[in-house]
């Protein structure tokens, strides 16, 4: 079977990621900014990371969409288990 | 199919039939397990974040309890060998099975590896007195919780979420580290997997890169925040 | 024995029975269409000799007024049972001038604290009693629920009241009883083997009965 | 390619020289693995109903010597008198064993193990020794579950709900080593539903028949399909919260301990997470049943089949955030009531569509009233019941009365026995001949079902009065409450229903064990059904066909003015049908 897609370059991602997860430890430990802020973009650098994974080396960025929503449907769930979980705590 | 070994053509959705999602079984199978395990590691994940929210009391500090260098290189290795494993793919792809068996003994070794170093970080933890129910009595970390470094009224689910939480990740790790290895001597060595039947490496290779994507969340909501 | 609901004896009692009711109707309805609609076919359409059934897939127009109908009723109902809900259980709802009493559950007895003379709970002449709520007539109660062991579930019939005591977690529940007699509290929540003996008397009193009661109970209290 | 394809996927030959340990033990055939299902979860089914009996006995005569009751070691019922302790080893296992091991098994594990296949023309499942599997988690779960009634200690005492904090510290249930049994029982049972659905889903997205498109596909099929994607999402989690309960229970860790930091509550929302989904895991498949059922017996093609498709998704879609309504009482943030009231009453519309869609479909049929079809119709009409029933619940300001009284314990028994079981009923009898190639008996299928029917409705209908009383569930002995004391008399007689109820199955369980050697032979269509199970022998073959069928129709095409008969099967290719084209994919 043919790929129908031109190969990404893994090592370029390799890259990616190694660089990602030096950035994370440096934010964590040595940058002095505001607690809140800092949840936030590690937060976004770990599904940043997350989402190089599912993409490429998962290769979902290549496939159909009909198989794209098999690996998305159960993040919504997860989501509104975590939110309602969470709400319990604020009122 | 029932009970004949079809070997050729593998990677082929199932012929004659109704139009499906144009990939072969193995594959389909394999991403409806994944989806099975992201509610899994909803729950184990969902669960820890619900309790440090909803604690009463401050959460301990990242970097006090938890040996970070070590992880970090951890993390770094699964991240190796996770672009070894796609190697392995690329290289079968195009056809050379003994690049191909190069990087999946490199998946192995690095996948290893890393049960090796968390096994090590459990015993180093456990000696320091940080257990699944908190913090041992009359150990270094008590110490820490005396002189009020650690809050004493939250480390007890700090133990139990990190153990379920990474103790889980560990598991999936080996049990992917034991089917790449029956992979590796049953498949690979003898050069089963040719260009045009390479399923077990790829479907093998989902679920590794899942498990690394696991820890990269793993890793930073444990181990930085 | 009651056929129906048991005695209104609190103020939301009523609007709680009015809702049972509401929805009796409204559920009635639907069951005699269903059921009565089903014999009907049942009898009439049953198989006889030569009959062939009539060939159809389906009809939209059906379709959509019979998904219309019960949403727009369910709709309906979830809004006003949140009026009511919001009234009774709302964050807000726990009426400002209401009597507090704690009530501290474990496996298997209620230990009910009074706010004692000063009408304020956390104070020197608070006093506990077991398996005892005594509770003036005409006036919002707040109770302070809290659980020492398991999950406990506060429920007393004639008021229509019902809310679990959580260990970890305070939560407050408030009624205002309107008929004086004695009725009897439970538990609603299995919270282990003596589960089905974890009952208590509720005592509804004029208020100064209510006085009486308590400056007596005190002293006892105190002895 | 497209010649090598072929060749590659043709069937082997029908011969099967497998030795009986892979025939009948280790069997990776799907039908083999449903009937395995079939006889362990009917044995677990009875397990479940004499459970049920011993509690009954205690509720009528609280305090009285059970007959029979004297086997019983002095550790659960002294001299025949149920203890306390035990009677909430009853309440739990019963509840344990009908959900988990009884209605789940034997709608998922029996049906869609053998329908799918079957129904969508395929040889076998598309992984079988995943299947099997499947079915040994299963049965070793339901070994350590029963063998949890015999530890020392009794089995779990939690409830079927496991409410934490009660089920995660010994010292606060009694029990030990069998709440260890029922987490380590449940985290297997999680595990064989999940490979159990991941199996079903890729057997049904990528195995279908040339010609069975999405739109042809059976009603069973498709509330199969939906059952297997709540099933795959929502046993895992199930499964981490079973595992987080086992270590608090055993390594000391506090997820749901709040004495030491945990919360009670996340136990009851991960529970109910899952729980939500699994309740309509107990009824879809049953609705799909039901309408393959409804539609043959009325002879006429379902009415609403796209109407009834978009309702199964819908269903499926909404469980997933109404799971709060069990929740209303627990203290939970008043606002997450008010939005988890409003879905589950909106969930209530698809339920109806579905039921006035099975009325459409027996209006102006040609009603043929088999076994399958009575049992089918007894659901439409029970289902109602308990679906109106759960209006009242789902109306937060009423639940504040009637939750955790026995008329939940009404309503509950309304949509899993009234429903579930009654659906089950008519698919055992139905698919009957082509399991075993024999007919069960027609005469004592009737007899079993009015029997069932009437005192079925003697149990559970009085238990809407008792919860209406006030009467709290899991109550070991009700007359210990003065409120309580009047309603003793319908307690007996609930329980002298239950008993003939009971009595009444041996009825079905002996007609089934005698059909399976002496039953009439079954002919090969016996119910006239359009299926393509119905193109095969009865009992179908190992490998089903040797060539896959071509699908020309979709499955409820009865009483066709094209026809000469009342039915047309979906196999069945007309002058006018053309042969189904498929899309070239890459590689063929």
């Amino acid at each position: 079977m043919e790929t129908a897609h031109k190969r990404p370059n893994y090592i370029l991602i390799w890259v990616y990621l190694a660089v990602l997860t030096a950035a994370e430890l440096a934010l964590a430990f040595e940058l002095p900014i505001s607690r809140n802020l800092k949840l936030l973009l590690l937060l976004f650098l770990a599904v940043w990371k997350a989402a190089l994974v599912g993409l490429f080396f998962m290769h979902l960025k290549f496939e159909r969409w009909n198989l794209r929503i098999m690996a998305i449907i159960p993040l919504p769930l997860a989501l509104i288990f975590i939110l309602a979980g969470m709400s319990e705590h604020v009122w | 199919m029932t009970h004949a070994a079809a070997t050729v053509d593998q990677m082929l959705p199932p012929y004659p039939a109704e139009r499906g999602l144009d990939v072969y079984n193995k594959k389909l199978g394999m991403w409806v397990f994944l989806a099975s395990e992201v509610m899994f590691f909803a729950a184990l994940i969902g669960t820890y974040v619900i309790l440090r929210f909803g604690a009463t009391g401050e959460w301990a500090k990242p970097g006090i309890v938890l040996n970070i260098k070590i992880t970090a290189f951890n993390t770094f290795l699964l991240i190796c060998s996770s672009v070894s494993m796609v190697k392995a793919y690329a290289a079968i792809q195009d056809g050379d099975p003994k690049k191909m068996r190069f990087w999946l003994l490199m998946t192995i070794l690095g996948g290893a590896a890393f049960v090796g170093i968390q096994v090590y970080e459990y015993i180093h933890l456990v000696q320091h007195g940080f257990v699944p129910s908190g913090v041992r009595e009359g150990s270094e970390l008590a110490e820490l919780v005396a002189k009020g470094t650690l809050p004493a009224a939250t480390m007890g689910l700090y133990g139990s979420t990190f153990y379920t939480m990474t103790g889980f990740h560990g598991f999936h790790v080996t049990c992917g580290v034991i089917s790449m290895a029956y992979l590796y001597f049953t498949k690979a060595l003898p050069g089963k997997y040719t260009k045009q039947d390479y399923g077990g490496i790829e479907t093998v290779g989902l679920y590794w890169h899942f498990v690394d994507l696991v820890w990269i969340i793993l890793f930073t909501i444990v181990y930085l925040i | 024995m009651h056929w129906w609901l048991p005695l209104k004896g609190s103020t939301f009692a009523g609007e709680v029975d009015g809702l049972f009711l509401a929805i009796t109707i409204i559920t009635g309805i639907a069951f005699v269409l269903v059921e009565v609609g089903l014999i009907w076919f049942i009898v009439k359409y049953r198989q006889r000799p030569g009959q062939k059934a009539f060939y159809t897939h389906g009809n939209n127009r059906a379709e959509v007024i019979w998904t219309t109908i019960p949403a727009v009723t369910m709709v309906a109902l979830g809004l006003i049972s949140n009026h009511y809900w919001v009234k009774i259980k709302g964050r807000h709802s726990v009426p400002a001038n209401a009597y507090p009493i704690a009530i501290h559950a474990k496996q298997f007895e209620w230990q009910v604290t009074y706010p004692g003379a000063d009408g304020q709970l956390g104070t020197p002449d608070d006093f506990t009693v077991r398996n005892q709520l005594h509770v003036p007539v005409g006036r919002p109660v707040v109770v302070h629920l809290s659980s020492e062991d398991v999950i406990h579930s506060f429920f007393v019939p004639v008021f229509r009241v019902k809310q679990d005591a959580v260990p970890g977690m305070e939560i407050n529940a408030w009624f205002q009883a309107t008929v004086p007699g004695t009725y009897e509290l439970g538990c609603a929540e299995l919270c282990g083997l003596g589960h089905y003996r974890m009952r208590a008397q509720v005592v509804v009193h004029s208020q100064e009965d209510y006085d009486a009661w308590m400056k007596q109970a005190a002293q006892e209290a105190s002895q | 390619m497209t010649t090598v394809a072929a060749t590659a996927h043709t069937t082997p030959a029908h011969h099967d020289d497998r030795s009986f340990i892979r025939k009948y033990i280790f069997s990776t055939d799907h039908k083999i693995i449903g009937i395995q299902f079939l006889f362990v979860s009917l044995f677990f089914l009875l397990i479940g109903g004499l459970l049920a009996m011993q509690m009954r006995w205690q509720l009528a005569y609280p305090g009285q010597p059970m007959p029979g009751g004297g086997i019983l070691p002095e550790s659960m019922a002294p001299g025949g008198v149920i203890l306390p302790e035990y009677y909430i080893q009853l309440v739990t296992m019963h509840g344990t064993f009908m959900v988990f091991f009884a209605i789940m098994p034997l709608l998922v594990g029996v049906y869609a193990n053998f329908l799918i296949p079957l129904k969508i023309g395929t040889h076998d499942m598309a992984f079988p020794r995943i299947n099997m599997w499947s079915f040994w988690a299963f049965f070793a779960a339901g070994l350590v579950m029963l063998s949890s009634l015999f530890v020392p200690d009794g089995a779990a005492r939690a409830g079927w709900t496991m409410y934490a904090p009660l089920s995660a510290r010994h010292d606060y249930s009694g029990a030990s080593i069998g709440q260890e049994l029922w987490s380590v029982s449940i985290i297997l049972v999680g595990l064989s539903s999940i490979l159990g659905s991941l199996n079903y889903i890729t057997t049904i997205i990528n195995n279908r028949a040339p010609g069975m498109t999405w739109f042809r596909m059976p009603l069973s099929v498709w509330s199969l399909f939906i059952t297997a994607i709540l099933g795959l999402l929502a046993l895992p989690v199930l499964s981490g919260a079973a595992i987080m309960l086992l270590f608090d229970q055993i390594i000391g860790t506090h997820f749901f301990d709040p004495a030491a930091g945990g919360q009670a509550l996340l136990w009851q929302h991960l529970f109910w997470f899952f729980g939500h989904p699994e309740v309509y895991i107990l009824i879809l498949p049953a609705m799909g049943m039901v309408s393959d059922i409804v539609a043959n017996g009325s002879r006429k093609p379902i009415f609403g089949y796209h109407s009834m498709v978009f309702a199964i998704i819908a269903i499926a879609f909404l469980g997933w955030i109404v799971w709060g309504h069990h929740m209303f009482m627990s203290g939970m943030n008043p606002t997450l009531g008010s939005s988890f009231m409003v879905s589950t009453l909106v969930i209530a519309v698809p339920s109806a569509v579905k039921v006035f869609n099975w009325m459409g479909t027996m209006w102006r049929g040609n009603i043929q009233f088999h076994v399958p079809m009575l049992n089918a119709v007894a659901f439409v009409a029970m289902f109602a019941i308990g679906g109106l029933s759960g209006i009242y619940m789902a109306a937060t300001p009423v639940d504040m009365f009637i939750h955790d009284t026995y008329f939940i314990v009404a309503h509950l028994h309304y949509v899993l026995f009234g429903g579930s079981l009654f659906a089950l009923f008519g698919a055992i009898v139905y698919w009957y001949p082509k399991m075993f190639g024999r007919m069960m008996s027609e005469r004592w299928g009737k007899v079993h079902f009015w029997l069932t029917f009437v005192l079925y409705n003697c149990v559970f209908f009085p238990m809407h009065i008792l919860g209406m009383g006030g009467m709290m569930r899991r109550l070991y002995d009700p007359s210990q409450y003065t409120f309580l004391q009047p309603y003793q008399p319908m307690n007996v007689f609930i329980s002298i229903s239950a008993f003939l109820l009971f009595a009444t199955q041996v009825i079905f369980f002996v007609n089934f064990w005698w059909s399976l050697k002496k039953g009439k032979p079954a002919p090969q269509n016996p119910w006239n059904d359009n299926g393509l199970e119905w193109s095969l022998p009865s009992p179908a073959p190992h490998g089903n066909w040797e060539k896959v069928p071509t699908v020309y129709r979709g499955p409820y095409e009865f009483s066709s003015p094209q026809a000469a008969e009342d039915f047309l099967p979906q196999y069945t290719k007309l002058p006018t049908d053309r042969e189904p084209v498929r899309a070239p994919v890459a590689g063929h």
